[in-house]
């Protein structure tokens, strides 16, 4: 006995691929509708920066005057808060990962770090503004120096480098951990010489994207007081610095006063925005030049 | 070296001073404070860095009531007593420095043909009144018929401070007022909305006259315009006027002469820069009592 | 022993080296400590979050009682009358984070579905490091966005909207968002073994039923993990609302009004005018407080969702 | 040396064909098909003819376009984007190859069994009325019947009958396997492709599902892949051998095994290589 | 003519083990080992000599235990958390299961050779150099020529010695095969255990490993798991037969093929499962 009807079939056939059809067009201009939004997004940032991007501005200091003013001091600034972020998560995040992956696989205390990371990832950037302000900047003493600014981030970013390094740790195949083993090597020997210059592409990634999410942060610098303003350009992870976000933000705001620290702040972003694509550029070459490894 | 004289504007002679003087506190306070910091930096001492930041005025009272601790300190309002007995503890002496008079303006759209002028008890009752139960026809009967739309900066300013404290005698505002944080959003909400009225300091207005409309103020005498002339203390729009400070560490002043040099510097330049930035000037004899009090300090 | 003409006596030397290797012992038993401690600074963070938050809340539940501030539908922080309740907070937080996933969900979802299931290879390596960049941009940019592009568009829709409300910020949220639930939906589902997709299509089935009757819900505990991971970054957004919704402290539900998230609100008291020792200031932990213990409870639910997912096939 | 071992095995099969052509059809027919991995070539020039109601076993070493080649049969080759074809694959006398020939149509006909049993997360109920429902039969009564069939027919309904509720995963590999086999029978098809079904089960699952195999060519056609020569000699009717893309040796079981014309097919089957 | 050779050698060894086994020694001796992976047994009551010199071959169906057994021989399961393990291997006469035997001395004794070849992703130099460096040898003119032997002893030399600094990933898969041996030789080991080597690679790389074998076994002993019969036959000494976990038969290679005595081995060998 048939239960099932050839012609029947026949006949749902087309309106199955008719669905099909519609809805692969609508799944397409989901995935659109964000790109569309990225480009009104950079159109508008950029049209309104044309004429203040120069030389000047990327060289000059900061100045109430709009004609004078430059980001200096927040590219600068910019730069001390990853030399703190990048080796600090570096270090942090990769002698964590390698704990849970290499040392405290599937124990307890594993999954309790595992899943305090996975919280702190989700913690809000004002809450580690607060306690960067609170620990670094007031208790610790160091006032709004790039110091006090780099633990904060280093620490907001800490779980992207973690997860990362875990993932990339992961990905090294056991094999060549039982290779090395093998040939009598200790664990430590097995992991300094073997899985960490395998893991090594993909840490760096980590390392990268979370360098570009602590410079397009603004939220904690601003909790901490990070002044944006008019202080020597610094040269030292204990003075005062300031960000391009957060100059964005202090232009913006005092666009009232002075209408032109709008295109300024306009520009900054554009700046800003460079960085990032550049930096995440490095981040996607460095993960598809290395993917397929084993 | 011999620290400088305070001559003033001219001191061409004076000895070359070094070192940093150090200054943050409140956002409203900044602009001048950073076009004084400029000024001094390219005029008159090369060699003295002089920073200014703006943490906001209880943030910055946070940095100054330390042990070596900010220089100076801007604020938008007197310092409180819980931020005194702090320096009594910690042997700061805090120098209070008026440096430039804010005139609490109230600005309409350019449209707004109709409120030019409001009287004190007109504004108030705009601002106490639940939103959505005020229009413009209660206030006058020949205002248009639309509701009003009130705006303000919020509780983090000093404005609002002001607003709440000395005009409508710490009466809560209604819940529904559209508070901003920023002054560019709220000029920015003016211009685009007829309806709308919003008060701010009168530097945010002098910087947008093209965008939003004064309101004059009647306090009892006939409408006054805000403008640098009146916004003097005992100006005809001083009902709405509030100075803002500089607070100077004492201990400082006397350790680095070119804090001293730098206070000194600001308060005889200070009614020019206050123009440049929105305030309105000091009268020349609290200006001549503050440089004497600081000459006092050497 | 294999003899070579070289005379070389490698395990000879293995034997000696090794006897004389006491070093790598020592290292071997200190590294996993420095790891060890290493990793507990994770822990040691949460710890001082914790801390931090705790000391100076205590202090405000001292001087407002706990049931107020949590019930409390007015915000009043300045005067002899004010008063702390949070929930005028608490709704423009759950509102922007409503709205945020409102658009984040389905256009999220469609995405993942798209480059997951069908996006050819070469296209899903050019979008996803677009869409990358959305999720990239500084949350102060879309603020301004949402600001000076979306609200007066939506304005022109909708007339009764404040020129700062709940919804804009709420809507740019979401597409900052969608990236993160893109992302994280699409991992759920290319976790799905291709063999499951082969099995559907060897029955004739359609992509789209592949799709929606078998990978989704194969998928389904990482992708509902997404949503709850995209909920918690809307709730701890600041700068977007910060910047579009405006200050208001308003108690309402009305999206097209001008409120404030606890975010925000952190924000603008630490940049503002309260003296260390206020209330107002102390109001400031204890939001805190409150915005981590939210975020907290999301990050958990997401992780015990997602960890269900994991045992399945 | 090749060449003429090829044309040797031509001819016998020609002649072979000769009577059986008259009484069986010919379910697939392969003409000239070539297959290439981006740059790769996977089959080169496969001619075959697969029959009805038979058991068709291919064997080969690993790598050697087995599993390529039953993928081209229902098209799910295109699952891999560098995929090229050349050539023709008649179904039941139309090129599947064509374009306009719809994918969805043949694979509702012609249905698979994967080397790695794969149900999906769901129920056993489920699973089975996956492919009914997909072709709209929505009907609950329709639907059990289907089920019940289908179950019996892949030799698993007793084992499952009082827990189809239960998620497949719970099932041994081997039980697994004889679902999927379910759910390929519950939409019906005329032709069963099978992807060495039977490679990751243990011994008595294997034999389950070699006399299901023998049950089910009673009305339907089977093509099986196989690295089991023990396997392709005990269960099938006729074995085409594969090497490196090519058709070495395709004529009926008994004679490959016994008598094997080509040394290549010897060798492998004596265990030389693989 | 291959084939002849083959025949050849293994007469002779039939031979020689009759009287040989008296003065053999034996290298490993296992006694009653048994070993779980958490609930589940996978080795059974093992008692197994192994003996210096020779090739030990180890087959089974999958799923056996013979790479578990194989595994426990340089104590790699214990990287597998939930093993856990009773009984004693005797390696050259001390229990390597005893706690105080340092895991990293018997490895650098008991080379091993994997399935799949898993060379690291380091230069063909490197990889061969990675064993003596880890042991402290740093002397640069020591480790080339530790290198060039251990290439010439794994009969890759001719083939990597103009590219000694290229990333070993660009050897075809029996020249990564070859250069593992070479790896594992360059530490000198007593015993090398081998886990299928041969089962990814093509024909002729699996002859080239095979030829290897017999040469290594002169200066070494070797341990080797395979699926092929066949090869077992070729190249061993003697031959275990495992099946669940437990050893079924163990006696010299050309008995355990010709006549085997257990019923199972038997079917196994003729290919009645597996
Ligand atoms: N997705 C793919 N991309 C590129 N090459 C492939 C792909 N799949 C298979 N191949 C290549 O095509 C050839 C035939 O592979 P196929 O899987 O058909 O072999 P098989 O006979 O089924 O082998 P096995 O017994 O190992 O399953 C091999 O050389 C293989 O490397
Ligand atoms: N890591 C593990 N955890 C749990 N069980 C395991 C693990 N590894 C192997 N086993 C089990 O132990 C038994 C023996 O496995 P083993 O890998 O030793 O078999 P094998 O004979 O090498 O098979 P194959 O020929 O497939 O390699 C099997 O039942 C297997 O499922
Ligand atoms: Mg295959
Ligand atoms: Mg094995």
């Amino acid at each position: 006995m048939k239960y099932v009807d050839a012609a029947q079939v026949q006949k749902k056939m087309g309106t199955r691929l008719l669905a099909n059809k519609l809805a692969k067009n609508l799944f397409f201009l989901s995935t659109l509708f964000g790109l569309i939004v990225l480009v009104i997004l950079i159109y508008r940032v950029v049209a309104q920066s044309i004429g203040w991007i120069d030389a000047d501005f990327i060289f000059n200091k900061l100045s109430t005057d709009p004609e004078k003013a430059g980001i200096m001091g927040a590219i600068l600034g910019t730069l001390w808060l990853m030399a703190v972020v990048a080796p600090v998560t570096m270090v942090l995040g990769v002698g964590t990962a390698i704990y849970l992956e290499e040392y405290a696989k599937k124990s307890r205390l594993q999954g309790f770090i595992q899943t305090n990371i996975s919280n702190l990832a989700g913690v809000p950037s004002v809450v580690f503004g607060i306690l960067g302000l609170t620990v670094f900047a007031r208790a610790l003493d160091l006032g709004s120096v790039v110091l006090a600014g780099g633990l904060t981030m280093a620490l907001l970013v800490l779980p992207v480098v973690v997860v990362a390094s875990q993932e990339a740790i992961r990905a090294v195949p056991q094999y060549l951990r039982e290779a090395s083993y093998g040939m009598g090597a200790t664990k430590w020997q097995t992991i300094k010489n073997i899985v960490l210059p395998a893991s090594l592409p993909g840490i760096l990634t980590g390392v990268i994207l979370a360098l570009s999410r602590a410079i397009g942060e603004t939220a904690p610098l601003v909790v901490i007081g990070i002044p944006a303003l008019l202080i020597p350009l610094p040269d030292g992870v204990l003075d005062k610095f300031t960000i391009l976000p957060v100059q964005v933000y202090y232009w913006t705001t005092d666009s009232a006063l002075v209408a032109e620290y709008a295109n300024l702040a306009a520009a900054t972003i554009v700046i800003l925005l460079i960085v990032l694509f550049a930096m995440n550029s490095v981040a996607i070459l460095i993960r598809n030049k290395f993917q397929k490894r084993f | 070296g011999e620290p400088a004289k305070g001559e003033g504007k001219g001191g061409n002679e004076k000895a070359e001073l070094e070192g940093s003087v150090v200054i943050d506190g409140s956002g409203t306070v900044y602009p001048f404070m950073a076009k004084m910091a400029e000024n001094y930096m390219t005029n008159e001492q090369e060699g003295v860095s002089v920073e200014v930041s703006r943490a906001g005025t209880s943030a910055g009272f946070k940095k100054f009531l330390v042990k070596d601790g900010t220089d100076f300190n801007n604020a938008s309002r007197e310092i409180k007593d819980e931020e005194k007995t702090e320096a009594e503890k910690l042997g700061i002496e805090a120098h209070e420095m008026k440096v430039a008079l804010d005139g609490l303006t109230f600005v309409v759209n350019k449209d707004n043909d109709w409120a030019d002028d409001l009287t004190q008890q007109e504004i108030v009752d705009i601002f106490l009144a639940e939103k959505d139960k005020k229009k413009w026809s209660d206030v006058r009967s020949d205002f248009p018929d639309e509701p009003i739309k009130t705006y303000g900066p919020n509780e983090n300013h000093g404005t609002y401070e002001f607003m709440f404290e000395k005009i409508l005698e710490e009466k809560a505002l209604p819940e529904k007022i559209n508070l901003q944080q920023d002054y560019s959003t709220l000029v920015d909400l003016v211009s685009k909305d007829k309806n709308a009225i919003a008060f701010f300091g009168y530097g945010y207005y002098a910087s947008n006259k093209d965008k939003v409309n004064a309101v004059n103020v009647d306090f009892g005498k006939g409408p006054v315009e805000p403008k640098v002339e009146t916004i003097a203390e005992d100006g005809d729009y001083a009902p709405f006027t509030r100075p803002v400070f500089t607070y100077l560490n004492k201990g400082m002043a006397k350790e680095k002469p070119q804090v001293l040099d730098y206070a000194i510097y600001t308060m005889n330049n200070s009614q020019e820069v206050a123009k440049e930035t929105g305030f309105a000037p000091l009268p020349d004899e609290d200006v001549k009592a503050t440089v004497e009090a600081l000459e006092g300090l050497k | 022993m294999p003899e070579s003409g070289t005379g070389l006596d490698v395990r000879g030397m293995i034997a000696k080296k090794r006897k004389s290797a006491s070093i790598r012992t020592v290292v071997e038993k200190l590294v996993p400590r420095i790891l060890f401690g290493i990793a507990a600074i994770s822990v040691l963070t949460t710890i001082g979050i914790l801390l931090t938050l705790l000391t100076e809340t205590v202090i405000f539940f001292e001087r407002v009682p706990f049931l107020d501030f949590f019930t409390g539908t007015k915000l009043k922080p300045l005067g002899e009358e004010a008063v702390f309740g949070v929930l005028p907070l608490l709704t423009g937080t759950l509102l922007s984070s409503a709205i945020a996933m409102v658009v984040a969900i389905p256009i999220g979802l469609m995405t993942a579905i798209f480059l997951s299931e069908y996006a050819s290879e070469k296209l899903r390596r050019t979008l996803k490091p677009l869409l990358e960049i959305l999720a990239g941009i500084p949350t102060i940019v879309y603020g301004f966005f949402a600001f000076t592009f979306v609200t007066p568009l939506l304005r022109s829709f909708i007339p009764g909207l404040e020129p700062t409300n709940i919804l804009s910020p709420g809507i740019v949220m979401g597409i900052m968002i969608i990236p993160m639930v893109a992302s994280l939906s699409e991992d759920a589902m290319s976790a799905v073994p291709n063999a499951m997709r082969e099995g559907a299509l060897a029955l004739g089935a359609t992509k789209l039923e592949v799709t929606l009757k078998v990978v989704v819900p194969a998928a389904i505990s990482g992708i509902i993990a997404s949503f709850v991971l995209g909920i918690s970054r809307a709730i701890g957004e600041t700068m977007i609302v910060a910047i579009a919704s405006g200050s208001s402290k308003n108690f309402t539900f009305d999206v097209t009004q001008s409120m404030q998230t606890m975010t925000a609100y952190i924000v603008e008291v630490t940049g503002g005018e309260a003296a260390a020792g206020t209330t107002l200031y102390y109001s400031l932990y204890a939001v805190a407080m409150t915005l981590f213990v939210f975020t907290l409870v999301m990050n958990l639910v997401a992780q015990y969702i997602s960890r269900k997912f994991r045992e399945e096939y | 040396m090749a060449v003429l071992t090829m044309t040797e095995t031509k001819g016998k099969l020609a002649e072979e064909q000769e009577f059986s052509q008259a009484e069986k059809k010919i379910v697939y027919g392969t003409k000239d098909l070539n297959l290439w991995y981006g740059g790769d070539q996977a089959l080169k020039n496969i001619n075959l003819d697969i029959y009805e109601n038979e058991v068709t076993a291919i064997i080969g070493p690993s790598g050697c376009g087995k599993s390529t080649y039953i993928k081209t049969l229902n098209r799910m080759v295109e699952l891999i984007p560098v995929v090229r074809v050349s050539g023709e694959i008649l179904y039941r006398e139309r090129n599947i190859l064509d374009r306009s020939y719809k994918v969805e149509d043949l694979r509702t006909n012609v249905g698979m069994v994967f080397q790695k049993p794969n149900p999906f997360p769901k129920s056993i109920y489920e699973n089975v009325a996956y492919g009914p429902k997909i072709h709209g039969i929505r009907d609950k009564k329709i639907l059990n019947e289907i089920v019940e069939k289908s179950l019996r027919g892949a030799a698993i309904w007793d084992e499952v009958k009082d827990r189809l509720n239960e998620n497949a995963y719970g099932l041994s590999g081997g039980q697994q396997q004889r679902l999927c086999i379910a759910r390929a029978l519950a939409i019906e098809p005329d032709v069963i492709l099978m992807d060495e079904p039977t490679s990751a089960l243990d011994p008595i699952s294997t034999l389950k599902v070699e006399e299901l195999v023998q049950e089910l060519k009673k009305d339907i056609s089977i093509i099986i892949v196989t690295h089991n020569m023990q396997q392709a000699a005990r269960i099938s009717d006729r074995t085409a051998f594969f090497l490196n893309g090519e058709v070495v040796e395709y004529t009926n079981t008994n004679s490959i095994f016994s008598n094997p014309s080509d040394k290549r097919t010897e060798d492998y089957i004596t265990g030389r290589f693989g």
